[in-house]
Order: structure tokens, then sequence, then C-alpha cells
């Protein structure tokens, strides 16, 4: 089990030994958060961090913001930033390694093992409570999920309140870190594309008429995009405008910025939007399932995703995220990659 | 569909003139509404412009109202839209809608002495106030202006500023030295102080790069101007020109429509723009 | 300003006007948007044509024009010329071609007309938004160098400094020479191959524009074609070729005895050595690895017999920067090793061979002077089993590829084994023969025929040694029936491949390897002596298995595509090439992996282009997850609307 | 006009409205929106719909023009208005009824915008009180609404148990109640109290709230360089969530969509927009006013609780908590107004 | 009576090897319908996913890419990375619904003119019965 304790000493530790900038890691959030992201700056608040089965976000998604700042500041502070990774975030890691985003001195890496577990999703979670507000929650070691409300204990197996992602998860603990709370653990799952392989089994038409409605759903809040650790591009093409905009940017520049997608959310768009998404994040995404989190209108996106996750893996035998230095799946090929699709 | 403003009036290109060229070029358009009902506006009123299938951009109008056959704007080529009204020739069909925003509250300046300072295209939207207290000189007081560019070939309305010579003082600048300039070397700011406008009974109407205004504030105020004596343009990204996209706000204010026109005692009391 | 297009549409005769309404096509496009001119003619390719195009380019200052035509492969040039004779960039010129891609594919009219239509829309929309370019031009590093320095890199090096062009000879073995100077007769015409290398060695070392450096090796490869900058680092002899006066009295003191490269371990020789008599440059070598140390102290025993003082211990490697303007790599071929062949007792037994210790054994300089004697105890091998294809055509455990010298060389051994010991018997176990080549297949026949050598049509399945005998087990499939030989003597044909640290030296000068590790020629048909890399040519086996005429005719193209490129003073170099963005850029490197030319490169996290190696094929383009980098005049916005137009939108 | 409905007979009521659309929350896989219903689909028990009823009024995306090129290549403009369409919409939340007011507001003034008052005055709004708070993160009591305001409501439904406490504020109301009159019975004093007594219930009920809302506009006014901004918004991620979400935010772009460029057709539309998008303000120079998520994250803030203050007397904000619950990053409202009131 | 649907193609062609192949169907006179319309790219590995997907959006029935058979293409490996994009993009769209019929890719050296005619006869063929492509098209 991870130790909180260690954890906050650890963190207390490098803050105060001057080791990193700030410590992105969870703290306890207001009403209804039962984990929301933190930046600690002060030792002493090092005791605000919490690690809990809510813990579901990928904070390897601030490191973009701190990117951007250090771009901007004039003496920029070299020091790394403490940030606190899952298994999955940790492949996240590896991936902006391998696209030279950052450098390993940009961060030090707190791991912690989600170990034979992971984190909750929210949606099965309030489903079992059935209204009942939960205090506090935590694994119980056996994989079951102890919830504590006002009214008593209530305990649920781990598989029927985890989050789809970790029931799929092929690294349950950090793949790369400084120091690792919890145990290393090397559970592989009996299935890693059932949540993609449901749709699969539909016929064309089944296919199409499921994701017809998710599309007309969208209504291009692009918190999708806005969360994902990978969609660092300053400028996307869904932007009306050019955003990497400089000096020495010509007109023609900017007035032949194409318009690849109207900003209308129509299911044309939005379907050409997260098309787009998932081939650029083909072989770069590491199925944190953020993206599908932070849907307020629950499109399952993750597994556009995830399906490019796994035909990178059955056509191509390419696994993310494992090996910072291994050549991205779109700009490497083998001789024998199948080609029975082709003509 | 006349009292629907987000529906622009056609207007017809019936004067293209080159202003500069070069990395930042300028083009001054003369446009005539094609059905009669278009409209009039007052000195520092701007009109959204569309170019159908590009979209609208707004641009301040530098024509005076005095001047009813035609309205005039000077177009710095910035992005989509601009580069296709610069693509745009005699003839053309544009959209036009507004007028839009307040204006310079020139029937307040009887008898002052008008000081216009302008910084590159920034002459464009005093340019109509300019006008208009030209064909009105016995209204007003001493016009004066002092007008600077980067470079000698960015100076736009060149004809225009040679005639206006005749009629009122005209110090012009550029930012470096440059063969055969023989006027002032540096930026519009330093030539304020240069040129020491008084404050004595006068009004000046600035407009130019943000960093351009900070500076001549400062230095008007050095020589003595009040706030309320410093007028000023503000330009933001628009979109319906009727504060309601909520995109131009300065504060509690819209641009496109409590603006653009402030003065320096105005602007102060808004949340801190430049 | 809108763009002033002219749209030229051709008849072609009726080839196009028979199934293409041309005038209407004409006519449509007269309306579009930049279109400022639209005329059709009979055959715009005709003088008559071009005139009235740069005509047209000038009535109506038009300053781009789409010519509806034929495939672009047959006149993009002419129209080109016309663009340029009408005063406009040669860039502004396209065609759209609806001849092959329409009239002549189609029959009803009317669909035709419209898909001529949109395909001439489509290359307006191009052209519009087409810049003027330059061809860019550079300087060239009027010398060129050759690395490895066997029959082939001698070849090119002649070739070359015979043209007038001064040639850097990098070889990394003490002595030029490469395998060919260790055969004793070469097929099909059995002439003495050191009869004929040595000559050349020796007009080499006389050469005035040749620059030699032996025992030496390429460090470092930076520049682009016409102008690479080479480090090289020469390793010490420990033996100054001036001084040194061939009396060989160091060997005769030498204390160390070491197995011969030369013999491939037949003999031994000195740490102290002279690789073989006609080694070119003719001088000593004291290889470091075996002498006691090159302290004094430990040893020393060679110098102090040095009367002339030619042995210096304290030599040390040299670095040698060159710059050149052309590269031929020739780094040839090894042997199969041993440590691959274990089946075959290869290495385990000491009379089992390969073909190249045969050579040595059959050659007058070798190590039995020419007498063919078994290893084991030198006695004369009355049984001789030749194995082909050892190691290759072996998907399963070895190479898959044929090796491609065999048949010839071991028909050659069973001859040579025949002249020697007239009363012995050769056998050659053969998957099939091939003998293409000018008088090959002859030779095999007389080698069947005359040398009455037994030809066994199967695979071996095992040799192992019994009292003396080498005992072959093996199938003959044409017979059916196993055969069991007990030889005296088993010479295996080794698999050919690429010379040890050939992937390296690939690396270093960014040409590929194919993924048998031999050198990666630019195209297998239309570029067999382009490497990937402009500037750098490849010659003899380091690109694929070849015999020494077939090494010779490589390494003299390679040595004449060089020469292409030295005899001009600067280059030219097609401008449309990829052009990047840097402020969408965020440095991931993937169209740096991507890039087939090695022209893109990172430099503070952000890639740069080498136009000079770029030849704009636009995979970077679509690689690229930002849009940071696209080729110029044929850009994704210049797609996006050619689709438009292309679906009539 | 004051009347009491059985629940029995509602659906015959919707039934009878035989002229107009009806709109109400209906739930698929969990989710809730406003469609399109018919009289038996419609429910009373439902928590807060994920969008609100403004779309109804303001959709996502509507044409402003359509364009197309002459023969002469000149371009041709039409107008193109909502086509009329009377509308009730059932269940809707006091809260986002009293946003709808807002809207009026921001679409009317100096210049009425026609688009959206086209809908507006087609659509009937009919309230249903919050008699249990339909949102954990409701607090429409702090920003002046109750769970049975009627601002910007035509009717008012109660649910007193087996029937509906049904009131009526605007002939639109009546109108729709006219036309079933039959159905509605004048209310008994025991009703009324009823009524009321849930009312005062529901407030009570109210699972979140913000002391000293008052304090929070003055305050806010010298805070704006205050660095504040910067640490609340460390984790926004700059998404669009909160204001597309939001029954009050109606930042809109108008953009040109083409179907083909040659000739040239297409038509203008009008989509949301949203404050805390980077591109939001960028000018095409490449400066932008609000660079940053702090400088944006402030903007929300300010708008809602200041700049709206001065130019319209009401909070930009009605309590639903929509932009709490379904904030990615848990950044919640009611700490952000709690750390500007008690900001030293 | 309705006129026969005529399904409207983009064909993205590599210039060396399919462009020219198209161009020999010409030369030799061969027959094929017109509903393609052929765009020439410099190399099959040019061809972004987006060209694709913009395709489809602005309306095309199919979309064809072509290329140079492995290991002729004359920029070495440019078709390789084709291959894996492709293959990808196809996964994808047909894993969202859309009719794997639609969306092609084929090697078409310069000396297969008949290959590519065949190819475009049958994909014309195929793509007749589906009818419109409306599930990605931009409708307004």
């Amino acid at each position: 089990m991870v130790n909180l304790d260690d954890l906050k000493k650890e963190a207390h530790r490098i803050l105060e030994e001057n080791k990193v900038k700030y410590i992105i890691g969870y703290s306890q959030g207001s009403n209804g958060f039962p984990a929301v992201p933190a930046f600690i700056r002060n030792p002493e608040d090092s005791d605000n961090l919490i690690w809990n089965p809510a813990c579901i976000h990928n904070l390897t998604r601030f490191l973009r913001d701190e990117k951007k700042r250090k771009a901007r500041e004039k003496h920029p502070d070299n020091r790394p930033v403490g940030i606190i990774v899952k298994g999955c975030d940790s492949r996240a890691i590896n991936v902006l390694l391998q696209e030279n985003y950052i450098t390993r001195e940009d961060v030090f890496i707190l791991g912690v093992s989600c170990e034979d577990t992971g984190v909750i999703d929210e949606k099965k979670l309030a489903k079992k409570l059935m209204g009942k507000m939960a205090l506090s929650f935590d694994w119980d070691g056996n994989r079951n999920l102890v919830v504590t409300t006002k009214n008593g204990e209530i305990k649920i197996n781990a598989d029927e309140v985890l989050a789809e992602r970790c029931l799929e998860c092929p690294a349950q603990s950090p793949v790369v870190y400084d120091i690792l709370f919890g145990d290393k653990v090397k559970r592989s799952p009996e299935t890693r594309f059932e949540s993609v392989e449901k749709i699969e089994k539909l016929s064309t038409e089944e296919r199409w008429a499921f994701w017809k409605e998710q599309f007309d759903k969208c209504i291009r809040c692009y918190a999708c995009r806005s969360v994902c650790p990978m969609c660092y591009c300053d400028e996307c093409v869904v932007d009306t405008i050019s955003f990497a905009v400089t000096a020495d940017t010509t007109a023609e520049e900017k007035a032949q910025k194409i318009k690849w997608i109207d900003k209308s959310p129509v299911p044309s768009e939005t379907f050409f939007y997260h098309m787009v998404r998932a081939i650029h994040l083909a072989g770069r995404c590491i199925d944190c399932g953020e993206c599908e989190r932070v849907c307020p209108l629950d499109i399952p996106i993750r597994f556009l995703n995830k399906k490019l996750e796994k035909e990178a893996k059955n056509l191509f035998d390419y696994e993310v995220g494992f090996d910072p230095n291994q050549l991205s799946l779109v700009s490497s090929f083998k001789d024998e990659d199948p080609e029975d699709f082709i003509r | 569909m006349s009292d629907n403003a987000y529906i622009p009036k056609l207007s017809k290109i019936i004067e293209v003139i080159e202003e500069a060229g070069g990395g930042r070029p300028i083009k001054t358009f003369r446009t005539q509404f094609v059905d009669v009902n278009g409209f009039t506006h007052k000195c520092g009123q701007c009109a959204m412009l569309s170019v159908f299938g590009k979209g609208e951009s707004m641009i301040s109008i530098s024509s005076t109202p005095l001047v009813k056959d035609y309205l005039q704007f000077s177009i710095l080529k910035s992005g989509r839209v601009t580069s296709a009204i610069h693509a745009m020739q005699e003839g053309d069909i544009i959209g036009v809608r507004g007028p839009y925003g307040n204006n310079f509250p020139i029937e307040k300046w009887k008898g002052k002495n008008l000081i216009f300072i302008g910084g590159g295209i920034g002459l464009a939207p005093i340019w109509s106030v300019l006008q208009t207290a030209l064909r009105k000189k016995s209204y007003y007081g001493k016009l004066s202006l002092i007008y600077g560019t980067r470079t000698s070939p960015d100076i736009i309305y060149k004809e225009e500023l040679e005639e206006l010579k005749k009629e009122m003082t005209v110090h012009l600048s550029v930012d470096h030295e440059e063969e055969g300039w023989k006027e002032y070397v540096g930026f519009v700011p330093l030539n304020v102080l240069d040129k020491k406008p008084s404050p004595k009974n006068a009004v000046a109407i600035t407009c130019g790069p943000p960093i351009m205004i900070k500076f001549v504030i400062q230095n008007l105020e050095a020589l003595g101007f009040k706030d309320e004596q410093i007028y000023t343009t503000v330009e933001n990204k628009m979109k319906c020109g009727v504060g309601k996209c909520g995109r131009c706000n300065i504060g509690k204010h819209y641009v496109c429509k409590d603006g653009p026109v402030y003065s320096w005692a105005e602007l102060k009391k808004l949340p801190r723009e430049y | 300003m809108k763009k002033r297009t002219g749209v030229f549409v051709c008849h072609c005769g009726i080839n196009i006007a028979g199934t293409v309404d041309v005038k209407k096509v004409a006519d449509k496009l007269s309306k579009h948007d930049g279109v400022a001119h639209s005329e059709d003619y009979v055959y715009m390719c005709s003088d008559p044509g071009q005139k009235l195009i740069t005509n047209a380019i000038k009535e109506n200052n038009l300053d781009s024009i789409v010519v509806s035509c034929c495939s672009p492969n047959l006149h993009e040039k002419t129209f080109q010329n016309a663009a340029k004779a009408g005063g406009i960039n040669e860039f502004q010129s396209e065609i759209a071609n609806i001849r092959e891609q329409c009239s002549w594919v189609h029959k009803d009219k009317e669909k035709a007309t419209v898909k001529a239509e949109k395909i001439t829309r489509s290359a307006v929309e191009r052209v519009i938004r087409n810049e003027s370019l330059d061809p860019i031009s550079f300087p060239v590093t009027r010398r060129g160098m050759v690395i490895g320095a066997g029959i082939a890199g001698i070849q090119a090096a002649l070739d070359m400094a015979n043209t007038g062009y001064e040639v850097i000879l990098v070889e990394k073995n003490p002595s030029i020479g490469g395998h060919m100077i260790q055969l004793s007769e070469t097929f099909p015409t059995l002439d003495c191959s050191q009869c004929i290398l040595s000559p050349k060695m020796v007009e080499v070392s006389k050469h005035e524009n040749i620059k030699l450096l032996t025992y030496s090796e390429v460090q470092e490869v930076s520049g682009y074609v016409g102008n690479f900058k080479v480090k090289i680092k020469k390793n010490p002899t420990f033996v100054d070729p001036k001084k040194c006066t061939l009396c060989d009295e160091c060997t005769k003191v030498c204390p160390v005895v070491t197995s011969n490269e030369f013999d491939l371990g037949l003999t031994g020789r000195r740490a102290i050595y002279m690789p073989f008599p006609q080694a070119i440059p003719a001088t000593y070598t004291l290889d470091d690895k075996n002498c006691p140390g090159l302290l004094p102290i430990a040893c020393g025993k060679c110098s102090d017999v040095c009367d002339p003082g030619a042995i210096d211990y304290d030599q040390k490697p040299e670095i040698i920067e060159e710059e050149v303007g052309a590269i031929v790599v020739a780094t040839g071929f090894d042997l199969y090793g041993k440590e691959e062949m274990g089946e075959y007792g290869y290495g385990k037994y000491a009379d089992v061979l390969d073909g190249l210790q045969f050579e040595r054994l059959c050659s007058a300089s070798g190590p039995t002077q020419g007498k063919i004697l078994r290893p084991s105890d030198h006695k004369v091998p009355k049984e001789v089993v030749f194995i082909q294809c050892s190691g290759s055509r072996d998907p399963e455990l070895h190479c898959a590829y044929c090796s491609k010298i065999c048949c010839m060389y071991t028909a050659k051994h069973a001859l040579l084994y025949k002249h020697h010991v007239p009363d012995g018997q050769a056998y050659i176990f053969y998957i099939d023969i091939r003998s293409g080549g000018k008088g090959y297949e002859e030779f095999v026949q007389r080698v069947i025929e005359e040398d009455d050598v037994v030809y066994l049509r199967g695979k071996v399945s095992k040799i192992f040694e019994d009292n003396g005998k080498i005992t072959v087990w093996g199938v003959d499939t044409l017979s059916g029936k196993n055969v069991e030989i007990n030889a005296d003597l088993v010479v295996l044909a080794q698999a050919m491949r690429p010379s040890k640290d050939a992937d390296k030296l690939a690396k270093l000068l960014k040409i590929g390897t194919d993924k048998d590790g031999f050198l990666q020629e630019a195209h297998p048909k239309l570029r067999p002596v382009e490497s990937v890399t402009a500037g750098m040519f490849l010659a003899g086996a380091a690109q694929a298995p070849k015999d020494i005429p077939e090494a010779v005719a490589q390494a003299s193209g390679a040595a004449a595509k060089a020469v292409a490129i030295l005899s001009q003073e600067n280059l030219f170099h097609s401008p449309q090439v990829a052009k990047n963005f840097p402020n969408l850029c965020t440095g991931c490197g993937m169209c740096v992996d991507v890039c087939p030319y090695g022209a893109l490169s990172l430099k503070d996290g952000k890639v740069e282009v080498n136009e000079i190696l770029c030849e704009g094929c636009g995979t970077c383009s679509a690689t690229c997850l930002r849009a940071a980098i696209e080729v110029k005049n044929i850009t994704p916005l210049q797609i996006y609307e050619m689709i438009n137009a292309s679906l009539g939108g | 006009m004051q009347k009491i409905l059985t629940k029995k007979s509602f659906p015959k009521w919707v039934e009878d409205l035989v002229n107009y659309q009806i709109y109400a929350p209906v739930e698929k896989n969990d989710l809730w929106s406003y469609e399109i219903v018919t009289a038996n689909e419609i429910t009373i028990d439902y928590p807060n719909t994920v969008l609100s009823p403004k779309q109804i009024t303001f959709p996502q995306r509507e044409f402003f023009l359509e364009f197309n090129q002459n023969e002469d290549g000149t371009p041709g403009v039409k107008e193109l208005l909502p086509e009329e369409n009377e509308a009730v919409v059932f269940g809707v939340r006091p809260c986002d009824a009293k946003g709808v007011t807002h809207m009026d507001k921001v679409f009317g003034g100096d210049f009425e915008d026609a688009y959206y008052w086209k809908r507006r005055n087609q659509v009937t709004l009919v309230g249903l009180a919050c008699n249990t708070p339909p949102s954990p993160n409701c607090f429409c009591t702090s920003v002046e609404g109750s769970p049975y305001s009627v601002e910007g409501l035509d009717v008012l439904l109660t649910d007193i148990g087996d029937r509906f406490f049904v009131q009526t504020f605007t002939k639109k109301g009546d109108r729709i109640i006219n036309a079933s009159k039959g159905l509605f019975a004048a209310p008994k004093p025991k009703e009324k109290t009823d009524m009321e007594k849930i009312h005062q219930d529901a407030v009570k009920a109210m699972p979140r709230s913000l002391k000293d809302m008052k304090k929070i506009p003055p305050k806010l006014k010298d805070l704006f360089e205050a660095d504040l901004w910067d640490l609340e918004a460390m984790s926004c991620i700059s998404c669009g969530i909160c204001t597309y979400l939001c029954p009050t935010c109606h930042c809109f772009d108008i953009q040109d969509e083409i179907t083909s460029s040659s000739p040239l057709e297409g038509k203008r539309v009008r989509t949301w927009d949203n404050c805390q998008f980077p591109d939001f303000t960028m000018h095409s120079s490449g400066h932008n006013p609000r660079p940053d998520k702090a400088s944006r994250l402030r903007q929300r803030i300010m708008h809602k609780f200041q700049y709206f203050v001065e130019n319209h007397k009401n909070y930009q904000c009605i309590g639903c908590g929509r932009c709490i619950s379904k904030c990615p990053v848990g950044i919640d409202i009611i700490q952000v107004l709690e750390k500007v009131r008690d900001h030293v | 009576m309705a006129e026969e649907f005529e399904p409207k193609i983009v064909a993205f062609l590599c210039k060396w090897c399919s462009s020219a192949g198209s161009d020999l169907a010409g030369v030799s006179r061969m027959q094929y319908p017109s509903n393609v319309v052929p765009i020439t790219v410099m190399c099959s590995g040019s061809v972004s996913p987006l060209y694709i997907l913009s395709a489809f959006n602005k309306g095309a029935d199919g979309v064809l890419v072509s290329g140079c058979h492995p290991g002729d293409c004359h920029y070495i490996k440019g078709n390789y990375y084709a291959r894996r994009r492709i293959a990808l993009v196809k996964e994808l769209l047909e894993f969202t619904g859309l009719e794997p019929e639609r969306f092609q890719m084929s090697w078409v050296s310069a000396a297969e003119g008949k290959k590519y005619t065949e190819i475009i006869k049958d994909f014309v063929k195929i793509l007749k019965p589906l009818g419109p492509q409306k599930k990605l098209g931009r409708s307004q």
C-alpha cells in the first residue's frame, strides 16, 4: 500500500532542500470533489497532499503550463517540478520525453503505484452510492473499496467501481520515477481492449449510429483537448485564428491558415475534430482516460484512442510510453508491416 | 431587414489608394453604399467590413462626416479578412455595417487648439476629426499634427499631408535616421516633448500602437496636460460591434459600444489595458 | 493583390477536343476567381501555341498560368519555358493533365468535360498559391574520396584520379588490395589474381592525384553533396616507411607469433610484420594489440635491430581532416564466419576450410607454396568435398540471399584441386548451379565433363571427424539416395556478407543498409550505384554480393557519377523543398526521423531544413502533427483547395 | 393567476397545447437534456440538465445570413431569421429561468438582437419549484435567487403531492392555461399554505451558500491586479465547460462557413464562444489582452460579479452549480468568491 | 426517372509511380469511369490524414491513395510510412462506422496502367450501390 506519510515526508524534503520549484499533486477538493490537482510550494503545505482512489487527474497535463510559464520568464528557474504520477501518467512522461517536449531534468517524479487496483469511475461510484455523499473512501487491500458515508460504511468490489481504463491497464505502477511509493506490480489485465471490441462487434451501420449520437452531443468545449497531456500543440486544426503568431509572421501566413473545420458544432465538423485528434494521438495516447472523464456530455472519446492503441499493438507491435527512446509510431515502419488492405 | 444590424449593407469600392507597401502594407478604400439607405457616422466611429466567405473586421472610419459621397477606410493588412480586402479592386462589392461606438466630443471643443498625435496606421482613426476640424477652421483654435512612422515609406496620406502643411503645422518623424530625411528623427513621444505643444486651452487627440500611446500620454502629462485634455481611441478584437459577443470589454466597458473614444480621465478609471 | 492567372486549354488535335469540350472548359474557367484570361488552342505545345501563351502573359500581365493538356511528364518544361519567355517565374506554371488522365480514358463527352474542368480548376487553385522560386546553387569542393581499397575501391580511385581530380583513398588495413589479392586464380579465365591486381596497386601508390591513407578509418562525416567534411583516424604503424629499408631484421627478432590474417590463420606472423610481399604501401606494421607492450622495457627487440631507426614506439593515432565533394563507398565483404556455421564443424575441425582459406592453399604465394596439403597433417587430400550455399539461401538459420559467386568459385576450386591432385576426387554438394555470366556456364560444364568432378544435388546433413577423416553425410536428391563420403578435406563456400563494421560506417555516412546489412542503393533499378545520400556512391560487394568484373564495372560507374559532381563548379538543386515554421514547431523530431535524406535536423528545439539535401517528398509534412513543415508549392493549403476543386466545391 | 392542476391531468394539459412545440428535460443514459417531447415523456423528478435551457432561445449555432455570387461575380446576401415556431418549455428550474432574464438584458438594450428575440418571443417558460435541490452544488439563494423564484417564468408549478400549484405571471402564461381551462381548479387556502410551506422548506434544503455576497462586487474592483488569480487559475485547463454550461454566459463568435468557394456559397453563422479560450480576445497581430488563464479566469469572475452588476444591476450568476459540478479540475466558483471576499 | 448515382472520388496519386501508371492507362487508351479526379502528390508518404478526412468532409464518396510498390518508392521509404499511416486512418474510419469500401489504398507502378484501370472500375462499381456518402459530409 502507498504510505501517504512517506509521500508527504518526501514532498516536504524536496521542497525544503529546494530540489524542486513546486510539487504538482492532489489535495482534498471542496464540496463534491474528493480530489483536485494541488500545487504545493511551501514545505509545510505538503501536509495537504492526499492519495486516494479519486486521484484521477493526469497531472502531467500541467507540464504544458509549466513549459509555457518558463518560456515567458526572463530568468527561468531551472529547478525541476515535482510531480506525482500513477502508472498511466508515468507513460505520458515517457512520451513527452520521447518527443523532446520535456527533459528528464525538468521533472522530479514521485511515482505512486496503483498496485492491483487503480482509480475510481466517479459515475460508477455515484450509481453505487445512490445519492449518498461519500465522506471518505479507500482500498482495503483486497481489491475492495471501503466508502464511509453519513450512514455507515459500504464495501464495493474494485471491479465494480474501477475506471474502465484501469481494468485494461498494462502498467499499474510507474515505469519511470525518481522515487516510488507502494509496491511495483506487474498485473497484465485479462483483456486490454474489451471496451473497443464491444464496438467492433457491431455492424457498420450500428457503429455509425453509435458515434453519430455521440458526435451530435459534442458542444466543442474542447475539454478533451485541454485536459490531454499530449495535446500540447500551440495551434490546433480546429482553432480559427493563428495562435503562434510572432512579430515576423506575415499577413499572408495568417490569412493562409487552413480552416479545416468549421466552428459550427455539427456532426460533420465534430467528427472531423475527433478524428484528427485520435489520429494525432495514435502512438501517443497512454489511455489515462482523462478526455472521456472530463467530457460533460459523456462522449466515450477514449474508445477512439483505445482503438488506435489496439491497432498499433496488433498491426505494428507498438506499445506507447514504456521506452522514451523508441521512434514514434508514425515516424517508423517495419518491412513486414501488414498491407493486406492494400490492393 | 433594415432593423437587423447584423446584416451588412452592400457597398461598392470606388477608389483604392496604396498608402504603404513593404512588410506592413496599408491601403485606403473609399466605398459607396449600393442602395441609398446607407448611414451617416460621427468622428471616431467604426464600421464592420465584410468580405463574404472570409468574415468581418472592425475598421475605423477615417473620412469626415462632412464628406457625404463616400466612406473612407485605411486598412493595415494583418489577417484573413484584411488580406482579402487588400486583394479587392475598384468596383468590387464589400459589406459594411455600423456605425459603431461613441465619438469624439468635437462640439465641446469650440475655440480650443487641437493637437493631433498619430503613429503609423494610428493616423486613420483621428483623421476624421482632423478633416472635420479643417473644414470648420473658424470653430476651433490652432490645429497641429505630430505624426510619425517607422520609416518614411510607411507614412500614410502622403499627398494630403503635403496639402495639410499649407493649412496647419505638421511635424513628421521617422524612428531612425534616413537618407534625405529633413524632419525629426525619433519616436513620436519624443517628438512630442521636442515640439512642446502648450496645454493651454488645448486638446490632444492621439492614436497609434499601445506602447506609443502610453508614452505620448506620459509626456503630455509632463507638459502639463490634464487627463481631461487627452483623448485617444482603443482597439480590441471585435465580432458583433454591439456589445454582446463579450470580447472587446475593458472592465465593464465594451469598446465597440462604449468606446472606442476615451479621454485619459475616463480610461484611467478602467482596468489597465496598457 | 489578387493573382492574375491565365488558363490555356489545349485541343491536342482531337486527342483532347475529341472527348472534352475544350471551349466550355476555357469558358467555365474564365469565370473562376483569380483567372484573368482563358483560351483554347489546337496545339499549345507547338511554337505558335507557346507564342500565344507568352503573348497572353504580356498582354494581360498574367502572373501565373495553367495549361490544360497532356501529362506534365511530356510538356511541363516546355510551358515553364513559355512562362519564362513571358517574363514570369517557371514555378508560376502548372499543368492540368486532361489527356492521359481524362480525354483518353473516357468516352462520354459531357462527363469528361466536367472532369476536365475540375482537374483544371484544381490546377488553378494550386498555381494561384505558388511562390516564385529560383534554383538553389552551391559550390563544389572538387576532390573525391574512396573508402575501402579492394579491387572496387582501387578501380574507382584510379578512374577518378585519371580524370584529373584529386582522390583520397582510405583503407582500414595496413595494405590495399582487399580480398582479391588473397585469391589464387580467377574464374573463368584462370588468370592469376595477384598478377592482374598488383600493377593496379602500384599505380595507385604512384598516382599523383591519389592520396593514400592506409591503416585508417573514417570517424566522422558532416556536410552534404559537393561539400563533405571527413575526419579520418590514421592508426600508428610505429614504423616510419621513409626510413624503413625492408631489411626484414625486425620480424626475425620479434618474439610474438600470432595468426596471419592474410592466410586466414593457416600460418602465423610476428607482431611486427609486412602483410604480404606485394603490400602497398610496402612497409612494416607493428600491431599494438599483439606487441608485448610498446614499452621498450617490456621488449624493444625490433627497434634494437633496426639500423635506420625506423621504429618509433611513440607514434600516436593521427586525426586527418579532408574536404571532398563526392564519396565512393567500397567497403567490400567478409565471409560468413565460423561462429555461425558450427554445424559443418567449421572452426572445429582443422580440415574443414572456407573458400578463401582454400584460395590460399592453392596460391603459389600461399602457406604451402601452392601445394594442396590439408592443414592437420600436411598430407595431400585424396577426397575433397566442396559444399555450396554454406550459409546462403537459408532463411531459417542463416542468410536468405544467394551469395552469387560461390557456384563459380567452387567450380574453380574443384578444377584447381584436380589440376594439383589429378588422382584425387572432388565432390560438390549444391542446391543448383547459378552460372550466369560471360563464359561462366561453359566453365562449369568443363569442370563437370573434363575434370569429372562429382556434383551432388543436395544438402549436407552432418559432418564429423572420425579417425583422421572428415565424414560427410548428405543426400543426393536426384538419385534420392543418402551419401556418405569419408573426405580428407572439406571446403565450405561460405556466404558473402557485408564487411565487419560496414553498418557503423553506413550510420556515419547517413546511407542506409538493407535488411542483410549491405549498403542501400538509392533505387534498386534506376540508381544502383547511388546511395540514398546525395554525393555518396556505392561500389563492389559492399552493396551486394558480386564477382570481380561486376565490382569493377560498378566501381567505374560510381567513379563516373562522382566525377559528374566534381566536374562542376556549382551544383543546382530544385528549390521545391521543405519549409519549416519555427513558431509552430515543438521539436518532437518526427520529421527528422522520417526524412529519407537526412535533410532535417533539430537546432535549439526547432527543425532545420538543409535545402540542398531535401528532395521535396513531403513525408515530413504528412508526419508533422503541427503543420510546422511543408513543401513549397505543394502545401497543405494548396492540396486542401485542390481537394475542394476536385469535388466541385 | 393561481390554479391547481392534478398530476393525473397534467399530460392532458400538455396534449392540449397542440400549436406549440413542447420541450422538457429527458434522460438518456444518465444524461439530462431539454428535448422536444410528447406529453407522457415529461417527468418532474429530474436533476439539473447538463446544458441549460438557454440553448432554446440562444442555440449554440444559428444562421445570420446566406451569401452567394451573382452571375457578374458580385455577392448576394439574404437574411436568415429563425422560423415561426411557438414553444413551451416545461420543467424549467427557477434559476435557469432567471438566467433567461439575464440573457434578455444582454440581447436587449440599445440594440435588440433580432435573432434572439425572434426565438425568445415564441417561447413560454413553465417552471418547476425545486422542492429538493436538483444539484449538490445549488446556491441560488446566495445570488438573489430562490428555489421558487419566478423571474423569467411565465408559469411556475409547485409539486404539492398529487397535484401542482400553478402560478402564472404573464399573458403568455395565461394563454397556455386558458388553452385547457377545464383542467385547472381554483386553489383552496390549504393548498396555498402547503405551497408556501414547501417553498420555505426548499430554501432550508439549499446545499450550499455564500455569505456576504454583497461585499464581493466592490471588493473585486480593487482585485484586478491581485495575485489571487494566478493561484486560483493554476489548475484551470482553459476548457469551455464552465461557460458553455452556464445559463447566463452569452459570448459568441461570428464565422463565415462556405459550402462552395467558386462560385461562392455559404452562410454567416453565430456560434457560442468562450472567454476561457486563448484565441477569444487575441488580436490578429498576436497581441492578446488576456494572455493567460489567470486573466481569463479573472475576466469570468469579474464579468459575472462586477461588470455585469454595474451594467445590469444583477450578478450574472444564478447559482445553478453547473460550473462547479462539471469542472474537470474542481475549480469551485463559491470557493473562489470566498477567497475574493476574504482577500486582504 | 432518377439519374444513376455517380460517386465522387478523389485519388491521391504519387507522382512517380501511380500517376505515371494512370498516364500509361491513358496512353494505352484503356477506358474507365470518369468519377475519379486525380490529385498528384510527390509521394504517397506526403498524404496527410487531414487530406483524407477533408475529402470526405467535402463530400467525397470515396477516397483512394495510391503509391509505388514497397521497395520502389522514388523517395526510398515514403510509401512505407504511408502504409502505416493509412492503415491507422482506415481502421479508425471503419471503427466509427464509415463503410470500409469508401477508403482504399493501392500500389500502382508506372507500368500498371491496367491495374489502375481495374482499381477505378471496381471502386466505382463498389461505391454505386452504397449511394452518396452523407456520414462525414458537410451539410448545412
